[in-house]
């Protein structure tokens, strides 16, 4: 099963574990990214190509489904304004075995860094600017082949 | 031959608009080949599309090469390399 | 920061969770670990060391600190018996790259499956056994060196 | 030299307790020592300790191999394999 949601409302962590858990798996991992407030970010705006974000989300998954023969795969990405502190994204995969579920989580956190139309706008201040796409997330996402 | 364009990021911002719909003339036939075209207006244009080499771009929301081919595309997005996660 | 709970109550993961984020730390990786019903098993009991646990707990959530600069290491355990669906273990790993949070997150669980004193006992209706101990998660724990 | 000894798991089933003082004789030396002149005593102990390799132990909470020395011991626990997580 896959999950895909792009959303403007905050990410409910307690709804989404539910669906994860529903599955009867063995194993569910998740990752969950937050706006760091540690380098004077005061906020951070996601923007994203509607419809294509989804459908290079969904394909994301169900690569993963398939190669980690995942019970389930879901992937729900905010966008819009955020202020520290703010779930960005939730990552949860659902397996059999616990490496199956780590390794499909890692897979699809990296590929969608580089695999999926966002864009990050970090304000601090008065200043705002758009973040660069970054080398280690080219070379984190190749590494998946 | 009228195509619905999209902007996003940096991009839209420079251009000062999400979207447009544009016919280009015959011999715009891939997406770098639009993009040199679109540069010509100048002013935004040509600010957002300076530096080839920090341009990304859909195809019918596919992710392409900017030497893709254009012809039959309904829908074409030029953007930054993206920066999710 | 390191928290390790092992407990005879469900694992309350809003509440883990919460801990979890309030590191202000940009990456949470968790990982849970359920009771599953698929093959037939209608209670899962743990049996642990107390005290010696905790401790062995401890030690792993250090050593994946100082390891991948964690900001935080939390392993909550439960023990005694449980039904399929019930919660077994949770971890969470906090950091400030995904990459350090995801690697300590299979790390800890990795490494806890052979290196802290807890054991299974299965219950399939009226027949119950220790579960075996198994190859594979002797050679998940040693690729972490 | 009294001793605590915990017994986990099968361990403790065979045996028929969790937790014994012990006082072994002075030749014995090590944690598969004590196994041994635990097993004389025939019966569970007999039946839990049938199996070396498949025992392990700790002595004072830290997880040993059963040929380390248990002088000064306070507490030593014997068990199978742990299968925990």
């Amino acid at each position: 099963m896959i999950r895909v949601v792009v959303q403007e409302t905050p990410i409910d962590l307690a709804a989404e574990f539910a669906l994860a858990e529903a599955e009867d798996a063995g194993a569910v991992a998740t990752f969950t990214g937050l706006v760091r407030g540690d380098d004077g970010v005061t906020e951070l705006a996601l923007e994203h190509y509607p419809g294509a974000t989804e459908r290079a989300l969904e394909a994301l998954c169900a690569e993963a489904v398939a190669r980690w023969t995942l019970a389930k795969a879901a992937v729900v990405h905010r966008v819009g304004p955020m202020v520290p502190g703010d779930r960005v994204v939730f990552v949860a995969t659902t397996a059999r075995h616990r490496g199956a579920a780590l390794e499909a989580c890692a897979f699809l956190i990296d590929r969608l860094k580089t695999g999926a139309p966002f864009w990050k706008r970090e304000r601090r201040g008065g200043d705002a600017r758009w973040v660069e796409a970054r080398e280690s997330d080219d070379a984190a996402a190749a590494r998946w082949g | 031959m009228a195509i619905e364009i999209l902007y996003f990021a940096w991009v839209r911002e420079a251009i000062g608009q999400g979207s447009e719909r544009v016919d280009p003339p015959a011999d715009v036939t891939t997406v770098a080949g639009l993009v040199d075209w679109l540069a010509l207006r100048g002013g935004g244009y040509a600010t957002a599309f300076e530096h080839r080499e920090r341009l990304r771009a859909a195809v019918d929301q596919a992710f392409v090469p900017l030497d893709t081919a254009i012809a039959g595309a309904r829908e074409i997005a030029i953007f930054p390399p993206v920066t999710g996660g």
